[in-house]
């Protein structure tokens, strides 16, 4: 018997919701990472549940294309990670907070 | 052709030219420009006689003249033209006369005041005389009111530079600012009037201009208005009574009377404006500034004497003047004061006679007063020259036998002022008198009553004249000297005698061409002057047609009285005032008796407190509303000008602390944000 | 599919042409470095060359595709290729116009400013490929290569800020604008995936075609359609995702910023212009009719706020750049109005307005942060104090820096007046009277910050303790003639206005 | 109608000129200027005596050196340069151009500083200014009139007082706000006349909005209140420029921290703008909307002129007077605008002529004195009659002329005022309101008799310690000239007003209006 889209949605809500949670409340550079990682993968939950609910594949597609760059929006990430260490011998990233207003 | 009238625009125009070349060339001519002022002013008053002589049919028929001949601005369609025109009709002719002959006589006088005695910066005075004398004629022959405004102005700036003359030291120019000042307050309403009166009538023309289309002139529109509809004369009175517009353009118009010729209220400048040169002052005083305002109303008595109200008006502020006046000239210890303050009061009497509808007797003793303020004043120069310029008459004393000249004529020119027969001012002054008494017995209602008011307070001033001139005649000259100065004045040249001599012979003789009383007691027609503004080539400005205006609109009329009996009174009055004078003052020692006058004395010295009051409107009100308006300005409306930018960028110097710098502070805000929206545009559909 | 350009014949995919020709310079800028014998150490001169000159290319040939009209309702129509998932018409063209000639300048620029540092090869490949991205995103016309395009464009730029690797302004920057970043584009690609969810589409027609006016998740497709725009506001630094903006331009090296908050931004908005317009116009109610998603309010109040943020944050900066760096905040706001506004009658003109201020604010801005990297060459330090004077010692680099600023502020100097009344006369004719309203109550506040720049150049006394001493020839010659632009784009408004109406009123 | 003529010329000399002076040595800076500055001069001149434009620019009348070429597409509204002389706008471009020049050699003794930048942005004013007065498209105009800002800001910013950039700043904000505020009113107008215009030509806008029915409805506002909302916000516009109480606090700091010869183009043109602009826009195009409304413009220009006057009456600063007298004497222009009479806009017209120039001599002669004694402070110096003759003369005849001396230009210019406004059917009372408006000549005497008696005369007292000595001549012909065209210009307004009657005369025929 086949899920209700519905479902997919709120467990997409909530796998984003979780990786909203983490951004908002760790200062560790890497959680953060991690938190993004979380609510991209919640679009794709939508994505690939929906092209399923469509009979379509191209939310399905759409979803490699999005881990992909998610993979590289990391690598990315990782390197700045990489000096921001270097630069404030730390990865919080409430410390790096020496320009504002 | 060429005849006389194209040559009367020369007339103010020959002054005019004196001014540039003593303003500019002034410097190198050996006279410092006085050279160009006397022949200017002598060509004018030749050009002045010669248009008389023409005017009264001397020459060859007798003839007016009046046309336009320069349009300052043409409006075009649904406006006025503004024009610059020329009426010469007896009055203005005779008062070219008088004005030239008067500007000569000041500027021969100038060499002897102003040369001799090593002034510097004379090029500066010629020039002011020059462009003095030229405002005055060229205001004299003025055929509207806008031209007539004009140079009525510049006669102001011209007394405001002459008075001020003597720059350097303090008063002289604070007098000449009071001067323009006090004129310009006049002239606000004066300028109102003008443009009332074209807004009204669509013309400012003082007669008629014959032509290819006959111009009509304002004081006709009025009368047509008055006597039919004013749609009918093409006259807008902005919905009020036609009556009671004219009135008020009348009194409007009458405010610039009454500020150069200061009448009561505005007369305070005049006693000031003696910081001026004394020549200056003669000029001011007998043909220009102060002659001005009288002449104003005389010129467009046509449209006076259509309104009761401003012929009352005008009367009660003239004799209220000439008591007001003579009472602050009593106790003056200035010999230029008491001259002043006699000015103020003569000019009352001309304002008199015309609100009570004595035309000709007004423009009679604005003639004689000319001659013999002129010779007064000059006389006053003379003496004081001789005094080293000391003015205080307690200082002098037996100048009589020192001074045989300027005695003798000065003593003349007391005698016309103090009005003893039969010299000029008996003349003119009794004819003021019996025509202000004659129309106030014969006028029906409230103006009979108040030209009886006018009448009765000439009549007091009549004594006070006799009085502080005599007064002034004793301490001056009689007695023994009471200075050193005196004792051994310095003499003077035959360019002040001469002058003297002119006016003092005029002073003693003017009177006669017009008296009324001997014509009447005789039998024999010598009222010259009466025949010579009753007639005329344009009708409207001739007593007849004033007198049948003033019976018709204004309901003044004369009664039946000979005129012997009033003068006798008036002379009788005078030769008191002789005699008080006589016996308070014509002492070998004579003493203040203005003691006497206790807490009056104070008043009078003081000239009633209106100077304190018209300084206290000045920077008691006005400089403090100034002050307000300026901290108004500064903290209010700048205030909020400042106080927006500077709430704006503290809002943003605060706002920006939004901007935390910690990413993490950043992410709670986008989302806080997210959900807003959210909530906002999804949840509750919409922010409508 | 063939397309006609100027008379030849050539496959649809020609006219990607400018892309491809940044795709090939990045590409060769790599080559050059691979080859070269030791690692890093190849020419700047030749490396800045082929940036420049590649760049160029790519603005000249959009130009000229532009200008022949391809992809334009005058010759053949939109070309849409790759099953409709690029389409290159006027809009796109324009904006790869914009692109082409910031990044053009900002190579130009970089030639003296990376003088000496490391690492230059991989600098200008990466501005080429986010260059590269920012011209996909003009053409991007589905929601799945709109994602692409956008990442292909924001992860250079990540590696861009934090070029100065040693420098901890550069890293903070680069750290906070890649954290935004990874955020915002979550956001975005879960509203994608609710737009998704809500029409079963990708391509932007496609999506408009499914939804209609009365969707069937209306629910889900107006908090994908809010996400989608919050999206945006991140590539555009718009509020309320604009929190990157001020410390990446402040931090990253100044043409770096120059860069981003040009051409970045303006592709931001090409493709939000795009995206709204042709998959969202029925549902946010431009076909008549009561919105279901009422996105158009939705940007009004953006607008709104964005102005009001970016401008009264900048009015007491003490940092010339972070006035900058707020200003385009600001402008952000400004261009929004081309969507704000865009329900008029005449949507092409009020969008035609947008287009042009981007087009004129790419040559303004891009120059006035050129300036700064002048300044930060020169050493004097970054406050408006540190400039005073300034001009009694670089009067032709503070002339220029003076148009830009006054253009920035909307005086008749440079093309930013017209296009700032153009768009204050959209927002006239659109009747959105608090849009004007907030318009010129900020632009009157802009104009007071950008003169206090002018004011430290042109009033203050120097303190003397300055002495420049080197006149950077290929910097100098960004600014210049990024002013001269400025200064022509007044006059020469009138040639490229009827390209930006057009272009706007063919999304329509 | 050619695509580029003489009015083009006259500003590209002046824009060109700009940049030689730009980059020319500071110390030939001035005189290079000066000469350049005087091409514009002998070409306005020339345009004067062959002026052959009649009837009102804007609505249909034959436009003197009329060009026109297609510029901008802004949708489908066609932005063209079109420029052209009317008789109201060849005076002000008179103006301009002569008061630029002796503006130009009256600087050559008080700017001592990057000359070459000083006289440039002066030129680049100039051809602005020269925009401003002959551009008949609005877009094209609007450039012109905003670009003024920018060398003005510069001017003053640079060049000025203690207390310049507080001022320059000011000013120039406050200033941009007015025009956009105004731009949007016009616009609104534009859009609301629908597709009866496609383009900016302000002839065709004007004409338009004088054809009953052409405004349409315009997002739910109807036409009328439509119009009443444009009016509004375009005269708070260009209240701000000319300036009318409460919009004109900018003024006073700009003028008093401005450069002397800033002050006078300042004054003597600038504010002009304002005026002018209000005629050619409000009073030409919204005729009904200010009729309606006339009760209320005439109370702000009636309180312009007292208030300014008293404001006047309590400063210290030599030209603080003179820059609060100028917010009267602008009062009298609106006075004149809202009387719907040929006397009233005439008159306003002239004004503008009359007290650019007095206004601009009168900040000459302050100049002159401040050169001299580094003060304008009235309490710091008396006497200086006795040290520089010459100028206090000329200070005095251009107080006088200020004051409304007949025989100047200011009295001819007040007069008409007064003339137009008494009559007006359109002021409610119109008598007594012209008549209190008329109380600022009284007031305006006392405050600058009252300057002259301490500063001018008196004994000669000098707080500052500068040698005084006469001005050289270069300050004092400046004067002279502007002197003369003051005297000439009283003495025969005719030398410009025909032109300008002949150029408002068609403000009142046809139309909204009855023809009286």
């Amino acid at each position: 018997m086949a899920i209700l889209s519905e479902f997919y949605l709120l467990l997409s809500a909530a796998v984003f919701s979780i990786g909203l949670y983490g951004i908002l409340t760790r200062s560790n550079a890497l959680v953060f990472l991690m938190s993004v990682e979380l609510m991209l993968n919640a679009a794709n939950i939508n994505l690939v549940a929906f092209s399923f609910h469509y009979g379509n594949v191209t939310g399905q597609v759409f979803s490699l294309f999005t881990m992909a760059l998610a993979a590289a929006e990391v690598a990315i990430g990782i390197g700045i990670v990489l000096v921001l260490y270097r630069n404030f011998e730390d990865i919080d990233v409430t410390k790096a907070a020496t320009m504002r207003w | 052709m060429a005849g006389v009238y194209d040559f009367v625009p020369a007339v103010a125009l020959l002054p005019f030219l004196a001014f540039v070349v003593s303003l500019f060339a002034g410097e190198y001519m050996p006279k410092r420009g006085a050279e160009a002022g006397i022949i200017a002013t002598a060509g004018s008053l030749a050009l002045s006689v010669w248009t008389l002589l023409t005017v009264a049919g001397i020459t060859g028929p007798a003839t007016s003249f009046n046309e336009n001949l320069y349009t300052w601005v043409a409006g075009g369609e649904g406006a006025v033209t503004l024009n610059f025109g020329i009426l010469v009709d007896p009055l203005s002719a005779l008062m070219l006369v008088i004005v030239s002959l008067i500007a000569f006589l000041v500027h021969v006088f100038s060499l002897g005041y102003m040369n001799d005695e090593g002034e510097t910066g004379l090029p500066r005075y010629y020039a002011g005389l020059g462009l003095f004398s030229a405002s005055m004629l060229a205001f004299v022959f003025s055929n509207n009111l806008l031209m007539a405004f004009m140079f009525f102005e510049l006669v102001g700036l011209c007394s405001y530079l002459l008075i001020g003359f003597w720059f350097r030291e303090a008063a002289p120019p604070s007098a000449a600012k009071k001067a323009f000042l006090v004129t310009r307050f006049g002239d606000y309403f004066f300028l109102i009037g003008v443009v009332g009166v074209f807004a009204t009538f669509g013309t400012g023309l003082f007669a008629p201009v014959e032509g290819a289309e006959t111009l009509a002139s304002f004081p006709e529109l009025a009368e047509e208005a008055l006597a039919g509809s004013a749609e009918e004369a093409g006259v807008n009175t902005f919905g009020y009574d036609p009556g009671t517009w004219f009135t008020i353009l009348g009194l409007l118009v009458l405010g610039g009377v009454v500020g150069k010729s200061a009448q009561f209220p505005l007369h305070t400048w005049l006693p000031d404006a003696m910081e001026g040169p004394t020549p200056v002052s003669a000029l001011i005083h007998a043909a220009t500034m102060v002659a001005a305002g009288v002449y104003l109303v005389a010129r467009m008595y046509g449209f006076y004497a259509l309104s009761p109200t401003a012929l009352a008006v005008i009367a009660l502020i003239g004799g209220f003047t000439a008591l007001f006046a003579a009472t602050m000239g009593v106790v003056k210890q200035e010999l230029k004061q008491v001259l002043a303050y006699s000015t103020i009061s003569q000019y009352g009497y001309m304002m008199l006679a015309l609100g009570a509808g004595g035309y000709t007797a007004a423009v009679f003793h604005l003639t004689t007063h000319a001659v013999f303020k002129a010779l007064l004043f000059l006389g006053a120069g003379s003496v004081i020259i001789a005094m080293h310029h000391e003015e205080n008459m307690w200082t002098m004393g037996g100048l009589r036998d020192r001074m045989p000249v300027t005695y003798y004529t000065f003593l003349s020119g007391s005698l016309a002022l103090a009005g003893i027969v039969p010299f000029a001012g008996f003349w003119s002054k009794d004819e003021v008198l019996f025509e202000a008494l004659i129309h106030g017995l014969g006028s029906e209602g409230a103006i009979g009553t108040l030209l009886l008011v006018g009448y009765a307070m000439g009549l007091v001033a009549v004594f006070f004249t006799a009085f502080y001139t005599f007064r002034m005649v004793f301490l001056t000259f009689h007695g023994e000297p009471r200075t050193d100065t005196a004792r051994d004045p310095e003499p003077v040249r035959w360019n002040v005698k001469g002058p003297l001599t002119v006016l003092g012979i005029g002073a003693a003789t003017v009177g006669f061409i017009n008296m009324v009383p001997v014509a009447e007691v005789t039998g024999r027609e010598i009222d010259y002057l009466h025949k010579w503004l009753a007639h005329g080539d344009i009708s409207v400005t001739t007593t007849e047609h004033y007198g049948e205006l003033l019976h018709t609109f204004a309901g003044v009329d004369p009664a039946e009285l000979g005129p012997v009996a009033p003068g006798a009174v008036s002379l009788v009055l005078a030769l008191a005032g002789v005699g008080a004078a006589w016996k308070l003052y014509n002492v070998p020692d004579p003493e203040e008796h203005t003691d006497k006058l206790g807490g009056a004395k104070t008043v009078l010295m003081h000239n009633y407190y209106l100077d304190e009051f018209q300084v206290w409107l000045a920077t008691g009100v006005t400089v403090p509303l100034a002050r307000a308006a300026d901290k108004f300005d500064q903290g209010v409306v700048d205030g909020v000008v400042n106080g927006i930018s500077s709430v704006s960028l503290f809002g943003g110097s605060r706002f920006r602390r939004i901007q935390s710098g910690v990413v993490t502070n950043y992410a709670t805000l986008m989302t806080l944000s997210l959900v807003l929206l959210l909530v906002v545009f999804v949840v509750a559909g919409g922010v409508v | 599919m063939v397309v006609e350009i100027g008379g030849f014949a050539v496959a649809d995919w020609v006219t990607l042409a400018p892309t491809l020709v940044l795709v090939a310079a990045s590409l060769l800028v790599f080559l050059i470095d691979t080859v070269e014998p030791r690692p890093g150490s190849s020419s700047n001169a030749v490396l800045a060359a082929v940036t420049t000159v590649g760049s160029l290319l790519a603005f000249l040939v959009a130009g000229y595709l532009l200008v022949v009209g391809v992809g334009q309702e005058r010759v053949t129509g939109p070309v849409s290729m790759f099953n409709g998932q690029l389409v290159v018409d006027g809009m796109s063209l324009f904006f790869v116009v914009i692109v082409g000639s910031v990044t053009a300048l900002v190579a130009l620029a970089s030639y003296d400013y990376l003088a000496g540092e490391a690492y230059q090869a991989e600098y200008y490949a990466l501005v080429l490929l986010a260059a590269t991205g920012m011209s996909l995103m003009a053409s991007a016309n589905s929601l799945a290569t709109a994602f692409v395009c956008l990442e292909l464009s924001s992860l250079p730029s990540y590696a861009l800020v934090a070029f100065y690797k040693d420098n901890r302004g550069s890293v903070e920057a680069s750290l906070k604008y890649f954290l935004v970043g990874a955020l915002s584009s979550s956001v975005l690609v879960y509203g994608i995936s609710l737009v998704y969810a809500a029409s079963g589409r990708l391509q932007f027609g496609a999506v408009a075609e499914q939804l209609g006016a009365r969707p069937e998740f209306a629910g889900v497709l107006g908090v994908g359609v809010v996400m989608v725009l919050l999206g945006f506001a991140f590539k555009t630094a718009s509020v309320p995702f604009h929190f990157w903006a001020p410390e990446a331009y402040e931090g990253a090296p100044a043409p770096v910023s120059a860069f981003l908050s040009s051409a970045s931004k303006a592709a931001g908005f090409v493709l939000a212009f795009r995206l709204f317009l042709t998959a969202f116009p029925e549902v946010g109610g431009l076909a008549g009719g009561d919105p279901a998603v009422d996105w158009v309010v939705a940007v009004q109040v953006l607008a709104v706020v964005t102005m009001f943020v970016g401008n009264f944050a900048a009015a007491t900066q003490e940092k010339v750049k972070r006035m900058l760096a707020y200003s385009s905040v600001g402008h952000a706001g400004y261009v929004l109005i081309g969507l704000a506004a865009i329900s008029a009658p005449d949507s092409g003109f009020v969008l035609g307005a947008s287009m042009m201020h981007l087009l004129v604010y790419g040559f303004m801005n891009t120059g006035a942060f050129l300036f700064v990297a002048l300044a930060e060459q020169w050493g004097i330090g970054r406050t408006f104090q540190d400039f005073n004077g300034l001009s009694t010692q670089a009067p032709l680099a503070c002339a220029a820096m003076t148009v830009f600023l006054f253009s920035l502020a909307g005086l008749p100097i440079g093309g930013g007046f017209i296009s700032k009344l153009y768009l204050l006369a959209a927002t006239a004719k659109a009747g959105t009277w608090l849009l004007g309203a907030a318009l010129i109550v900020n632009s009157a506040l802009s104009l007071y910050y950008y003169s206090r720049v002018v004011k430290a150049m042109w009033f203050e006394e120097p303190d003397g303790t300055v002495e420049i001493e080197s006149y950077p020839t290929s910097l100098y010659a960004a600014v210049v003639i990024a002013a001269v632009a400025t200064v022509v784009l007044l006059p020469a408004f009138g040639l490229l206005s009827p390209s930006a109406f057009n272009a706007a009123s063919g999304l329509f | 109608m050619a695509i580029a003529g003489p009015v083009e010329a006259l500003m590209a000399v002046a824009l060109v000129g700009a940049f030689v002076v730009f980059l020319a040595p500071d110390d030939s800076a001035g005189r290079i200027a000066t000469l350049v500055s005087l091409v514009p001069v002998a070409g306005s001149l020339w345009m004067y005596a062959v002026f052959d434009g009649s009837g009102n620019g804007l609505l249909g009348g034959d436009l003197a050196f009329e060009s026109s070429a297609a510029w901008i597409a802004l949708g489908r509204y066609e932005v063209a340069w079109h420029v052209g002389l009317d008789g109201i706008s060849l005076p002000l471009l008179l103006l301009t151009t002569v008061l630029t020049t002796l503006a130009l050699v009256s600087s050559w003794t008080p700017i001592d500083e990057r000359q070459s930048q000083f006289y440039g942005l002066v030129l680049l004013m100039e051809a602005s200014l020269i925009g401003v007065f002959t551009a008949l498209d609005f877009f094209v105009w609007l450039v012109f009139w905003e670009f003024v800002l920018i060398p003005m800001y510069f001017l003053i910013g640079v060049w000025g007082g203690p207390r310049r950039k507080y001022a320059a700043i000011k000013f120039f904000v406050y200033t941009n706000v007015a025009t956009l505020v105004m731009f949007v009113g016009f616009m609104a107008l534009v859009f609301g006349l629908g597709d009866s215009v496609s383009s900016f030509d302000l002839p065709a806008i004007a004409q338009a909005l004088r054809t009953p029915g052409e405004l349409g409805t315009f997002f739910g506002i109807d036409p009328g209140t439509l119009r009443l909302v444009a009016f509004t916000l375009m005269f708070a516009g260009f209240a701000v420029k000319v300036p009318v109480f409460p919009l004109h606090t900018w003024l006073p700091d700009a003028h008093v921290e401005a450069p002397t010869p800033v002050s006078v183009l300042l004054a003597g043109v600038l504010l002009k703008m304002g005026t002018y602009a209000l005629l050619r826009f409000n009073f030409t195009m919204l005729q009904e909307t200010a009729i309606a409304n006339a009760g209320v413009i005439v109370a702000f220009g009636v309180v312009s002129v007292i208030y300014g006057a008293l404001l006047a009456l309590a400063q210290q600063d030599l030209k603080r007077i003179v820059a609060y007298s100028s917010i009267s004497s602008m009062g009298y222009v609106i006075l004149g605008l809202v009387a719907f009479t040929p006397y009233g806009f005439g008159g306003a017209t002239f004004q503008m002529i009359a007290h650019g120039l007095i206004s601009g001599l009168l900040f000459m002669v302050v100049g002159v004195i401040y050169n001299e004694t580094h003060t304008r402070m009235v309490g710091d110096i008396s006497g200086m009659a006795d040290r520089m003759p010459w100028t206090v003369g000329v200070f005095v005849a251009a107080a006088f002329g200020y004051m409304g001396l007949p025989l100047m230009a200011g009295f001819a210019g007040e007069y008409l005022i007064f003339q137009g406004a008494f009559a007006s059917t359109v002021i409610p009372a119109a008598p007594l309101v012209t008549g209190v408006a008329m109380f600022g000549i009284v007031i305006v005497a006392g405050y600058l008799l009252w300057a002259m008696q301490r500063t001018l005369f008196g004994e000669y007292r000098l707080a500052t310690d500068y040698d005084v000595s006469r001005a050289p001549v270069h300050d004092v012909v400046p004067l002279v000239v502007l002197l003369a065209l003051v005297v000439a210009l009283g003495v025969q307004p005719r030398l410009v007003y025909d032109m300008i009657q002949d150029a408002v005369n068609p403000l009142l025929h046809g139309g909204v209006l009855p023809w009286w």
